[in-house]
C-alpha cells in the first residue's frame, strides 16, 4: 500500500523506444531541427498577430514573452525526466531552477563575478546540491520521497526568505546588477539575444533528454518507471540510475535558472515557491509526461498563459460581461486553474496525445478508394 | 436442457484497437459446471470481465447478456452481485493492505448471514490467518481468500477464473472438490487450464480460439475424442490423464 | 533587416506614451485599485480635464504584473519596446527593485508606486518615487516618544526584507538618537503570536514599533493585546488601508499609529478634487501615490517633451502641491518628501475613524541622503 | 514555569487547528487516495459560509447559539461543496492519481480567486463570540480562548473521526478501494458511495477548520487556506497518511516543536525544525509514525 | 554452486524459512514442491536478496554473498522468475527483452548512446522471444499481455540475463496445456550446458517429475527432504501433506 500511493505516470512508451511509424518515418528525424530553425529566424518576422501577443513578433514585449516561455518548455522537459520517464515524483523541482537563478544573481550582484564564472559556477554548484539532496531523498520512495524534495525545497524557500545576510533580498528579491553583463544581454532592444539564448537552452534540454531517453539508460528509466524491485532482480542498481538522473535533471533546472535570471533581469521569491513544482507537475502532465513534445509544450503554454491571461482578464472582452462572469474571469488564476481542469478531461493524455487522438479523425476525413 | 441461467449472444469486446472477442455465443446451464477452455490470450478473462461488467476504461462491449430475463450488460457491476452473481478474478486480487478477517467481512453482503463455518470449514489456513495481512499470504492462501470471499453468500451463479492456479496439488484437489460440491447448488461458470480438474468437474464445455467460440458441447464428450482435444486445446486426450 | 527594428517616433501632436505597470489581481490587488484611482484623479487635475499637456495627449496604458517581478518586467519591456519614455506604477517592492534597472538600463522614466522600500530612493538617476518609503515611516513613529535618550525600543517585524529595512531604520533614527533599540523578529507565515508577544513583554519596551503586513495581522494584535503587551507600553505601527482597520480589533485603540494617509488627513486643494472625483469619495492610504504619479507625469512631459533627461531634470528639486500638501523631489536621491501624520483610531465592529494627531512636514519625516547608485 | 504552560497550551491551540485541517486531508488522502491540493478551498468555503451566514442567515450570528448555527452552515456548505467536487470532477479520475493532483491544484487556484473576485483579496473581520476574544488564565499564564475552543474542537473531531472509521464498515470499504475499486465492486459494494461520503465528511472537517480558524485568526481571507495547508501536509505525512491518530500525535508535535523552538530559538528556525522533523521521520520510518494506514 | 547455510528468516517468533540448507551443483535441476504458505517463494526471496535471513548465509561460488544487494548478486549471475509476473508493463515486450539483455552485458549507464542502434541486443533479445514463442507479440505492450503470455515473457527476461544460477518460481501457473511441452522443453534447455543449475518451484507434479534431478519438499519453512524424484514421491509424509488424493 505504502507503494502504491503514487501510481507511475500514465503508461507513456517513450517515443524514442517505439518503432518508427510508416509515412513520416523519413521525414521525422528531421522536423525537430526545422523547428529549431524556424524559431531561430522568428525575430525577423515583423507578423502580427493581434489577440495572441501584443505586438508584432519582433517586438521587445514579444520576445520577453516568449523568451520565457521557451525556458519553461525547457525546464519542463528536463522535469519530465524525472517525472514522465523515470515514474520520480519530485515535489522540489524548482529548488534547482531556484538555486540557478539566485547563484548567479547572488555571484554576479553581490560577488561581482564575471557572467560566464558565475554561470559555470552556479551550474556546478546546483548539480552538486541535487546530487547531494538527491542521495538522501532517494533513500526513500513514492509519497515519501515526494514529501522528502518537498521539504528540502521548503527549507530553501526559508533561506531565501529570510534573507541571511542581505544575500537574497528575501520578499522583496534581488536584482540583477548588469553593469558587468555584456552589453548584448543588456537592454530592450538587446532582448532578442536573450530569445536566442533561451531557445538554446530548450534546444540543450530537449536533445538532452532525447538523447538520454533513446539511451541504454533511458530504457533502464523506463523500466525503472514500472517496476523498480524487477530492475534491481536484473541486476542494476536502481539507485544509482536515479541518482544520476535526478542529478542530471537538477542540473538542467539550474542550467535554465542561469537563462531565467538574464531574461527577467532578478530574482524574486516566486521561484522558490512549492507551487512552481506543482507548476512543473502541471505542465508536464497538460502536454504529455513522456513524450517529446509534450512537456515543451505544456510549459511553453502555461506559461504563455500565466503571462497572458493578466492581460486578458483586464481587456474590455472581458470587462463588458455581467459582473458574475466578468470577476472571475479578471482573475487569471481562476482561468488558469479552470483550464488545467478541462485539460485533463478533453485530454486525458496531454496535448501530445492529440495526434492520436486525432488519427482517427483523419483517417475517416481521407477519400476512401 | 431447461433454460439457461446465463445466456451470452453475440458478445464483441474492443479495447484499445484491438478486437479481442469477435461475436462470442454461448449459454451456460443452471446447474453443474460450464467450462470455458481455450490457450493463453484467446479471451477467457476478457470475457468473464465482460459479463459482470469489468470492462478496463476505454473498452467497448457489445452484445447481450442475460441472465434469466435480466439483461446484464447496462447495469453497474455492484448490482449485478448483489444480485447474485459471484466472480473469483483470475489474479485473485485479495486486498494487500487488509487482514484476511477484513478481506472476508468486506464480502458481507447487507441483510444475508455469511457462511463463515463453510469457508472456514473448507480453508481453516483462513481462519488461523484472520489478522494476517493478505498480501503476504502465499499464493496459494491468497487463492484460497479469493474463493472463500464470494463462497460467504448465496449466488445465483459464480464466475470462476483459473481458481486453481498455482495451488498445491493436495488443494487443488480440494478445491475441485468445494467446487463440486458448490456447484450442487449453484451453477459455475469456469475458466480452467488444469484438465484434470476439467474432468472432473465440467459438464459443459466452451472452446474459444481467437476471440471466437471454437466448440460448444457436452465437456466429457470433447475430452474424450482425442482428434478434437487436438485440434481445439493442441493436447492429446491421453495427455488429459497425467 | 535586423531584428526589431522598432518605430517609434513623433511628431509634435503625437500623443505621449505613458505605461501603467502594476497590481490589477494578486494579493496587493487592492492597493493597486487605489492607485490608478489617484492616478486618473491626478491626471485629470494637473491637466485642467483636458488629459493633454499642451496639444498632446497622454496616452496610458496600463498592464497587470500580478505581484510578479518577472510579469512586471515583461510588462516594461514590451512598454519600452513600443516606444514608451514613462512607466509609474509598482506596487510591490519587489516589482519596483526589478523594473528601476530596466528604466535605467533602457533610459526611460520610471515612477514608483506605493512600493515602500528605501532601495528605491537613489536605485538611479531614472527612478523617482511618488509614494512614501519605510524610512519617513519609522521617523514618524520616532515622534512618539519625544526625546529618545535612554528609552528602549523594541522592533516587532517579519522576517526578510521589509523587516529587515525597518529594522535598520530604526536602530538609525532612534537609536541614533540615543535610544538601545532591539528586536523581535517572526517569520512571515507565523500563525500563533504567543511567543514573540512574551519575547517582548519580557523585554518591557518603551516603545515597541510594529511592522506587520499580511493577513495575520488581526491574529497578531490580538494576541499582543491578550499578552498584555499593548497594556504595557507605547506601541506604534503604520496605519494600512482602510479595509484592513476592523481587523484591529479591540486593539485598535491602543495603539499610536503613524500613517502615510488616510480620509481626512488633509485638506488640500489636491484632496479635495481628488476626492472628488474617485468613486465613493473616500480617499484611502495609496490615492495619493497614484495621484502624485500623475503630477509628475505631467510636469515631465511639461518640460521634458520626448527627452527623457529632461525629464529627469525638471523632476529633479521640483515642489508641488500634492493630495498630502507640499511634496519636494529631492534633486540628490529623488526621494519625495512629504508630510507624515500621526494618527488615533477610535471606533468598533467594522466602522471606525482615524483622525490626525499631529502633522509632520516633509522636511522633519525627511530620510537621509542615499548615494545615487547609477 | 509560567512561560512554560502559556507556549504548551498556545502551541496545542495551534497543534489543534493544524489537526483540524489534516484531519479532512489525512482521511482523504489516506483513504481516497487524493491528494487533495484543494483542500484549502474547503477550509476557505467553510469560513466564508460562517462568515456570510453571521450576517444574513436568519437565527445565525455571531454570538452564542447563532454562532453554532452560523458554523453548522459553514462547514454544510464545506461538505456541500467537496461531495460536489467529488462527484464531478474527481469521480471520473479515479486511480489516476497525477491527473487528481492536476485537478485538485487547479481546483485551489480557480476556487481561490473565485473567492477573491467575490469578496476581495483584504482580510475581513470574522464575526465571533466575545468570550473567544478573552483569555483564561491558567496557571498564571494567559490562554487564549480561542486556542481552547480548537483544543476542544480537535478532540471533538480526532474522536468522532475514529468512531466513524471503527463502527461502520465505511472505513474498510474505502481502504479496500483505494487498493482496488473493480474488486471492490465485484464484491457487491458501491465503492462511489463510499467516497463520496469520505469527500463530505473530509470537506466538512475543513470548512470547521476553516470556521473556527477564524474565530482563531479574527479574520478570513481568501488565501488563508493555502498558508495553513502546507503545515497540515507535513502533519498529515508525519503521521502517516491516512492515519488520524497519527495526525493528532504529528499535530502535537509539530505545534509544540514550532512554537517552542519560536520563543528560545531565533526566528523562522521553528519552520526549519519542523521541515526537518519531517525529513528525518521520512527518511528513518518512510511510512510515516503511525505506519499503517487507517487502522481505526 | 548455489547453496544456503542454516538460512532462516521469522517474523515475530513464527520461522517462515526455517534452517535451509540446500547445495545446488553445476548442471543441476533441482524442483522444489511444497504446500501453500511451505516458504518456498519466501525462500527465493532470501536467496536473491529482496529479503534480508535472520539467521544463516547464502554461498553462491564459494563467496558468502549473504550481504550483497539484489543487483550485485544478479550480476553474480543469479537470475529469477516471479510467481506474479512482474514486467516492464509500459514497455512493449521486445523493449522488455532489450532491456534485460542490456542489463546482462553491461553499459547501461551510457547516457549519449543510443540503444536502437546495438543490433547485438536486439538480436539477443529476439533470440530470447524466439525460444519462449513470443515474437510474434514483440510490439504489443507487455501490460497488455493475457496471462500466460506474461508467463512467457518472464521467462524470456531470464533467458535475456543468461544467469547461471536460475530461480524460477512456478512457470507453468496459469500457462495453456498446449504450451506446457514448448515451454517444458525450453526449461529444460536451460541446464542444457552443464554450467548452469535451475531451482524451480512448481506445482505441476508432472512437470516437476520430468525436468528435476531431484526434489527438495518444503513445509513449514523447513526442508522436509531433497531427494531423488523416486524417493520423495514415495515418502509418505509427502503424500500426505503436498500431494494428497490425486485426481
Ligand atoms: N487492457 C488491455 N489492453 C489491450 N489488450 C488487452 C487488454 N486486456 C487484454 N488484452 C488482450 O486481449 C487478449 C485476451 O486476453 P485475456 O486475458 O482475455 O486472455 P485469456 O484467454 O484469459 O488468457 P490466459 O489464459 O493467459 O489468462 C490478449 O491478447 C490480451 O493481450
Ligand atoms: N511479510 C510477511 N508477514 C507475515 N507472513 C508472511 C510474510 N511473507 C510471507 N509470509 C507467510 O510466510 C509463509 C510462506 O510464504 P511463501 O510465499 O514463501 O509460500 P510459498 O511456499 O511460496 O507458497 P505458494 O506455493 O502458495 O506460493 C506464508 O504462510 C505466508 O503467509
Ligand atoms: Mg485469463
Ligand atoms: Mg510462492
Amino acid at each position: 500500500m505504502t507503494n502504491s500511493v503514487v501510481d507511475a505516470p500514465p503508461a507513456q512508451v517513450p517515443d524514442e523506444l517505439t518503432p518508427g511509424r510508416s509515412r513520416w518515418h523519413g521525414l521525422r528525424p528531421y522536423l525537430p531541427l526545422v523547428a529549431l530553425v524556424v524559431a531561430a529566424v522568428l525575430p525577423y518576422s515583423t507578423l502580427n498577430l493581434p489577440g495572441i501577443f501584443e505586438g508584432p513578433l519582433n517586438s521587445p514585449g514579444t520576445l520577453q514573452l516568449l523568451a520565457i516561455c521557451l525556458v519553461f518548455g525547457g525546464l519542463a522537459a528536463g522535469y519530465d525526466l524525472l517525472f514522465g520517464r523515470t515514474g520520480m515524483l519530485s515535489f522540489g523541482h524548482a529548488l534547482y531552477f531556484a538555486a540557478g537563478v539566485y547563484g548567479t544573481d547572488v555571484l554576479v550582484t553581490k560577488a561581482g563575478l564575471p557572467l560566464w564564472q558565475a554561470a559555470v559556477l552556479t551550474v556546478i554548484g546546483g548539480t552538486t546540491l541535487a546530487a547531494l539532496l538527491g542521495a538522501v531523498a532517494l533513500r526513500t520512495v513514492g509519497i515519501a520521497f515526494a514529501m522528502v524534495t518537498l521539504a528540502f525545497a521548503q527549507v530553501g524557500a526559508i533561506l531565501v526568505a529570510r534573507d541571511f545576510g542581505g544575500l537574497t533580498g528575501g520578499e522583496e528579491g534581488l536584482p540583477l546588477d548588469v553593469s558587468g553583463l555584456p552589453a548584448a544581454l543588456v537592454g530592450v532592444t538587446n532582448t532578442v539575444n536573450l530569445y536566442w539564448l533561451a531557445l538554446a537552452y530548450l534546444a540543450l534540454v530537449v536533445l538532452v533528454v532525447h538523447r538520454v531517453s533513446g539511451s541504454p539508460t533511458g530504457r533502464v528509466l523506463a523500466g525503472l518507471r514500472d517496476d523498480e524491485r524487477r530492475i534491481g532482480v536484473l541486476g542494476l542498481d536502481p539507485y544509482r540510475f536515479k541518482l544520476v538522473t535526478f542529478t542530471l535533471a537538477g542540473g538542467l533546472a539550474s542550467a535554465g535558472g542561469v537563462v531565467y535570471v538574464l531574461i527577467v533581469g532578478g530574482a524574486s521569491p516566486h521561484i522558490t515557491s512549492s507551487e512552481l513544482t506543482l507548476s512543473l507537475l502541471v505542465m508536464v502532465v497538460l502536454g504529455g509526461p513522456g513524450t517529446r513534445w509534450g512537456p515543451v509544450l505544456g510549459g511553453v503554454l502555461y506559461m504563455y498563459l500565466d503571462h497572458r491571461l493578466t492581460a486578458f482578464g483586464s481587456s474590455d472582452a472581458v470587462n463588458s460581461l455581467p459582473a458574475f462572469l466578468s470577476h472571475p474571469l479578471s482573475q487569471p488564476l481562476f482561468v488558469l486553474g479552470t483550464v488545467f481542469i478541462l485539460a485533463v478531461y478533453f485530454f486525458p493524455g496531454g496535448l501530445a496525445s492529440l495526434r492520436t487522438r486525432l488519427a482517427p479523425l483523419r483517417t475517416a476525413l481521407r477519400p476512401r478508394r | 436442457m431447461s433454460e439457461p441461467v446465463l445466456s451470452v449472444e453475440d458478445l464483441s469486446v474492443r479495447i484499445a484497437g484491438l478486437h479481442i472477442l469477435q461475436g462470442v455465443s454461448f449459454e451456460v446451464a443452471p446447474t453443474g459446471v460450464t467450462v470455458l477452455l481455450g490457450r493463453n490470450g484467446v479471451g477467457k478473462t476478457t470475457t468473464l470481465r465482460a459479463i459482470v461488467g469489468l470492462t478496463p476504461r476505454g473498452g467497448e462491449v457489445r452484445g447481450t447478456v442475460r441472465m434469466g430475463a435480466q439483461s446484464l450488460l447496462a447495469r453497474p457491476t455492484h448490482r449485478l452481485v448483489r444480485g447474485g452473481l459471484g466472480y473469483v478474478p483470475e489474479d485473485r486480487d485479495v486486498f494487500a493492505g487488509l487482514t484476511v478477517a477484513e478481506n472476508l467481512r468486506l464480502a458481507e453482503r447487507r441483510g444475508t448471514t455469511p457462511a463463515y463455518d463453510k469457508v472456514f470449514a473448507l480453508f481453516p489456513e483462513l481462519d488461523r490467518r484472520g489478522r494476517q495481512r493478505a498480501g503476504s499470504l502465499s499464493g496459494g492462501q491468497q487463492q484460497m481468500l479469493a474463493i472463500g470471499r464470494v463462497l460467504l453468500n448465496d449466488n445465483r451463479l459464480l464466475l470462476v477464473d483459473e481458481p486453481t492456479k498455482g495451488l498445491a496439488p493436495k488443494v487443488v484437489t480440494e478445491v475441485a472438490e468445494v467446487l463440486e460440491r458448490v456447484a450442487e447448488s449453484v451453477p459455475v461458470l469456469l475458466v480452467e487450464q488444469n484438465l484434470a480438474v476439467v474432468r472432473r468437474l465440467a459438464s459443459d464445455a466452451v472452446v474459444l480460439s481467437a476471440g471466437r467460440v471454437a466448440w460448444t458441447g457436452d465437456a466429457h464428450e470433447l475430452l474424450l475424442e482425442t482428434a478434437l482435444t487436438k485440434s481445439l486445446l493442441g493436447v492429446g486426450s491421453g495427455e488429459v490423464h497425467a | 533587416g535586423s531584428p526589431q527594428d522598432t518605430a517609434s517616433g513623433g511628431g509634435d501632436a503625437a500623443p505621449v506614451k505613458v505605461g501603467l505597470v502594476y497590481s490589477q489581481s494578486g494579493p496587493l490587488a487592492s492597493y493597486g485599485k487605489q492607485y490608478i484611482e489617484g492616478f486618473k484623479a491626478g491626471l485629470d487635475f494637473a491637466t485642467k480635464g483636458t488629459g493633454k499637456v499642451g496639444d498632446r495627449t497622454i496616452e496610458v496604458t496600463e498592464a497587470d504584473d500580478a505581484g510578479d517581478p518577472a510579469k512586471a518586467v515583461s510588462a516594461a519591456k514590451d512598454l519600452i519596446g513600443k516606444g514608451t519614455k514613462i512607466i509609474a506604477g509598482s506596487t510591490s517592492s519587489g516589482v519596483a527593485l526589478q523594473v528601476a534597472p530596466i528604466a535605467a538600463q533602457n533610459k526611460v522614466l520610471f515612477i514608483s508606486g506605493p512600493a515602500a522600500t528605501d532601495a528605491v530612493t537613489g536605485a538611479n538617476k531614472y527612478t523617482f518615487r511618488s509614494g512614501r518609503q519605510s524610512w519617513q515611516d519609522v521617523v514618524t513613529a520616532k515622534s512618539f516618544i519625544g526625546d529618545a535618550a535612554g528609552k528602549k525600543v523594541v522592533v516587532f517585524a517579519q522576517d526578510g526584507a521589509f523587516g529587515d529595512a525597518n529594522e535598520a531604520a530604526v536602530k538609525a533614527v532612534i537609536g541614533g538618537a540615543g535610544a538601545t533599540v532591539s528586536s523581535v523578529r517572526a517569520p512571515a507565515s507565523a500563525t500563533e503570536f504567543t511567543p514573540f508577544a512574551s519575547q517582548i513583554k519580557a523585554a518591557k519596551p518603551d516603545l515597541l514599533f510594529v511592522a506587520w503586513a499580511g493577513t495575520t495581522a488581526g491574529a497578531m494584535w490580538q494576541t499582543l493585546d491578550q499578552q498584555g503587551v499593548l497594556a504595557a507600553t507605547t506601541v506604534v505601527t503604520g496605519l494600512d488601508i482602510r479595509a484592513s482597520w476592523p481587523t484591529f480589533g479591540a486593539a485598535g485603540s491602543k495603539i499610536s499609529f503613524l500613517s502615510h494617509y488616510f480620509d481626512g488627513a488633509s485638506d488640500t486643494e489636491a484632496a479635495k478634487a481628488a476626492k472628488a472625483k474617485i468613486a465613493g469619495g473616500t480617499l484611502d492610504l495609496f490615492h495619493p501615490d497614484g495621484f502624485a504619479a500623475a503630477q509628475m507625469v505631467v510636469r515631465a512631459v511639461q518640460e521634458g517633451g520626448d527627452d527623457v533627461d529632461k525629464m529627469v531634470t525638471a523632476l529633479e528639486g521640483w515642489e508641488f502641491e500634492g493630495v498630502k500638501g507640499t511634496m519636494k523631489i529631492r534633486a540628490e536621491d529623488h526621494a519625495l518628501l512629504q508630510p507624515m501624520y500621526q494618527a488615533k483610531l477610535t471606533g468598533s465592529g467594522t466602522a471606525f475613524t482615524a483622525t490626525a494627531q499631529k502633522t509632520l512636514t516633509g522636511d522633519e519625516s525627511a530620510p537621509p541622503v542615499a548615494q545615487m547608485k547609477g | 514555569m509560567n512561560t512554560v504552560v502559556l507556549l504548551t497550551l498556545t502551541g496545542l491551540g495551534l497543534a489543534a487547528l493544524y489537526f483540524l485541517v489534516a484531519s479532512g486531508l489525512s482521511l482523504v488522502f489516506g483513504l481516497a487516495d487524493v491528494l487533495n491540493f484543494a483542500h484549502g478551498l474547503f477550509l476557505g468555503v467553510g469560513a466564508y459560509a460562517t462568515w456570510w451566514a453571521a450576517g444574513n442567515l436568519p437565527g445565525a450570528g455571531p454570538d452564542g447559539l447563532g454562532f453554532v448555527v452560523a458554523v453548522l452552515f459553514g462547514v454544510l456548505a464545506g461538505s456541500l461543496v467537496a461531495v460536489l467536487v467529488e462527484l464531478v470532477l474527481i469521480r471520473p479520475l479515479y486511480s489516476r492519481t497525477i491527473e487528481q493532483v492536476l485537478v485538485t491544484v487547479g481546483l485551489s487556484l480557480a476556487g481561490v480567486a473565485l473567492l477573491q473576485a467575490t469578496w476581495g483579496a483584504d482580510p475581513r473581520t470574522f464575526p465571533r463570540p466575545d468570550w473567544s476574544r478573552q483569555v483564561t488564565a491558567v496557571f498564571g499564564a494567559q490562554v487564549p480562548n480561542a486556542g481552547l475552543l480548537l483544543i476542544v474542537a480537535a478532540v471533538v473531531v480526532l474522536g468522532a473521526l475514529l468512531a466513524f472509521l471503527r463502527w461502520t464498515r465505511y472505513g474498510l470499504i474505502i481502504r479496500a478501494g483505494v487498493e482496488n475499486r473493480e474488486m471492490v465492486t465485484a464484491l457487491g459494494i458501491d465503492v462511489r458511495k463510499a467516497f463520496t461520503l469520505v469527500f463530505a465528511i473530509g470537506g466538512a472537517a475543513a470548512a470547521l477548520a476553516g470556521a473556527l480558524g477564524g474565530v482563531y485568526f479574527g479574520t478570513v481571507s481568501p488565501g488563508q487556506g493555502g498558508s495553513l495547508l502546507i503545515f497540515a501536509f507535513i502533519v498529515v505525512v508525519i503521521g502517516g497518511m491516512g492515519s488520524v491518530v497519527g495526525s493528532a500525535y504529528a499535530a502535537v508535535a509539530v505545534g509544540l516543536l514550532q512554537q517552542f523552538v519560536n520563543y528560545y530559538g531565533t526566528s523562522g528556525l521553528g519552520d526549519l525544525c519542523v521541515v526537518g522533523l519531517l525529513a528525518v521521520v521520512l527518511l528513518l520510518r518512510p511510512q510515516g509514525l503511525a505506519g499503517k494506514v487507517a487502522h481505526a | 554452486m548455489l547453496a544456503t547455510r542454516g538460512l532462516t528468516w521469522r517474523i515475530g517468533e513464527v520461522a517462515i524459512v526455517d534452517s535451509v540448507y540446500l547445495d545446488l551443483k553445476p548442471g543441476e535441476f533441482l524442483g522444489v514442491i511444497g504446500p501453500n504458505g511451505a516458504g518456498k517463494t519466501s525462500l527465493f526471496n532470501l536467496i536473491t536478496g529482496l529479503r534480508r535471513p535472520t539467521e544463516g548465509r547464502v554461498v553462491l561460488d564459494g563467496a558468502d554473498v549473504t550481504m550483497l544487494p539484489v543487483h550485485r548478486r544478479a550480476r553474480l549471475g543469479l537470475g529469477r522468475t516471479f510467481q506474479a509476473s512482474s514486467v516492464f508493463g509500459s514497455l512493449t515486450v521486445r523493449e522488455n527483452v532489450r532491456l534485460a539483455v542490456q542489463a546482462h552485458r553491461g553499459g547501461s549507464m551510457k547516457l549519449w548512446r543510443r540503444a536502437a542502434a546495438d543490433r547485438e541486443v536486439a538480436a539477443a533479445a529476439d533470440a530470447a522471444l524466439d525460444r519462449v514463442g513470443l515474437h510474434h507479440r514483440g510490439t504489443a505492450l507487455a501490460g497488455t499481455l493475457a496471462h500466460g503470455e506474461k508467463r512467457k515473457l518472464e521467462i524470456a527476461l531470464l533467458l535475456a540475463g543468461e544467469p547461471r544460477v536460475m530461480l524460477l518460481d512456478e512457470p507453468m501457473a496459469g500457462v495453456s496445456a498446449e504450451d506446457v511441452p514448448e515451454l517444458v522443453s525450453v526449461i529444460r534447455s536451460l541446464t542444457g550446458d552443464s554450467g548452469r543449475a535451475v531451482l524451480m518451484v512448481e506445482h505441476h507434479m508432472d512437470v516437476i517429475l520430468e525436468l528435476a534431478d531431484r526434489i527438495a519438499v518444503m513445509h513449514h519453512g523447513a526442508l522436509l527432504a531433497c531427494d531423488t524424484p523416486d524417493t520423495v514421491m514415495a515418502n509418505a509424509t509427502v503424500q500426505e501433506a503436498y500431494l494428497g488424493e490425486s485426481l
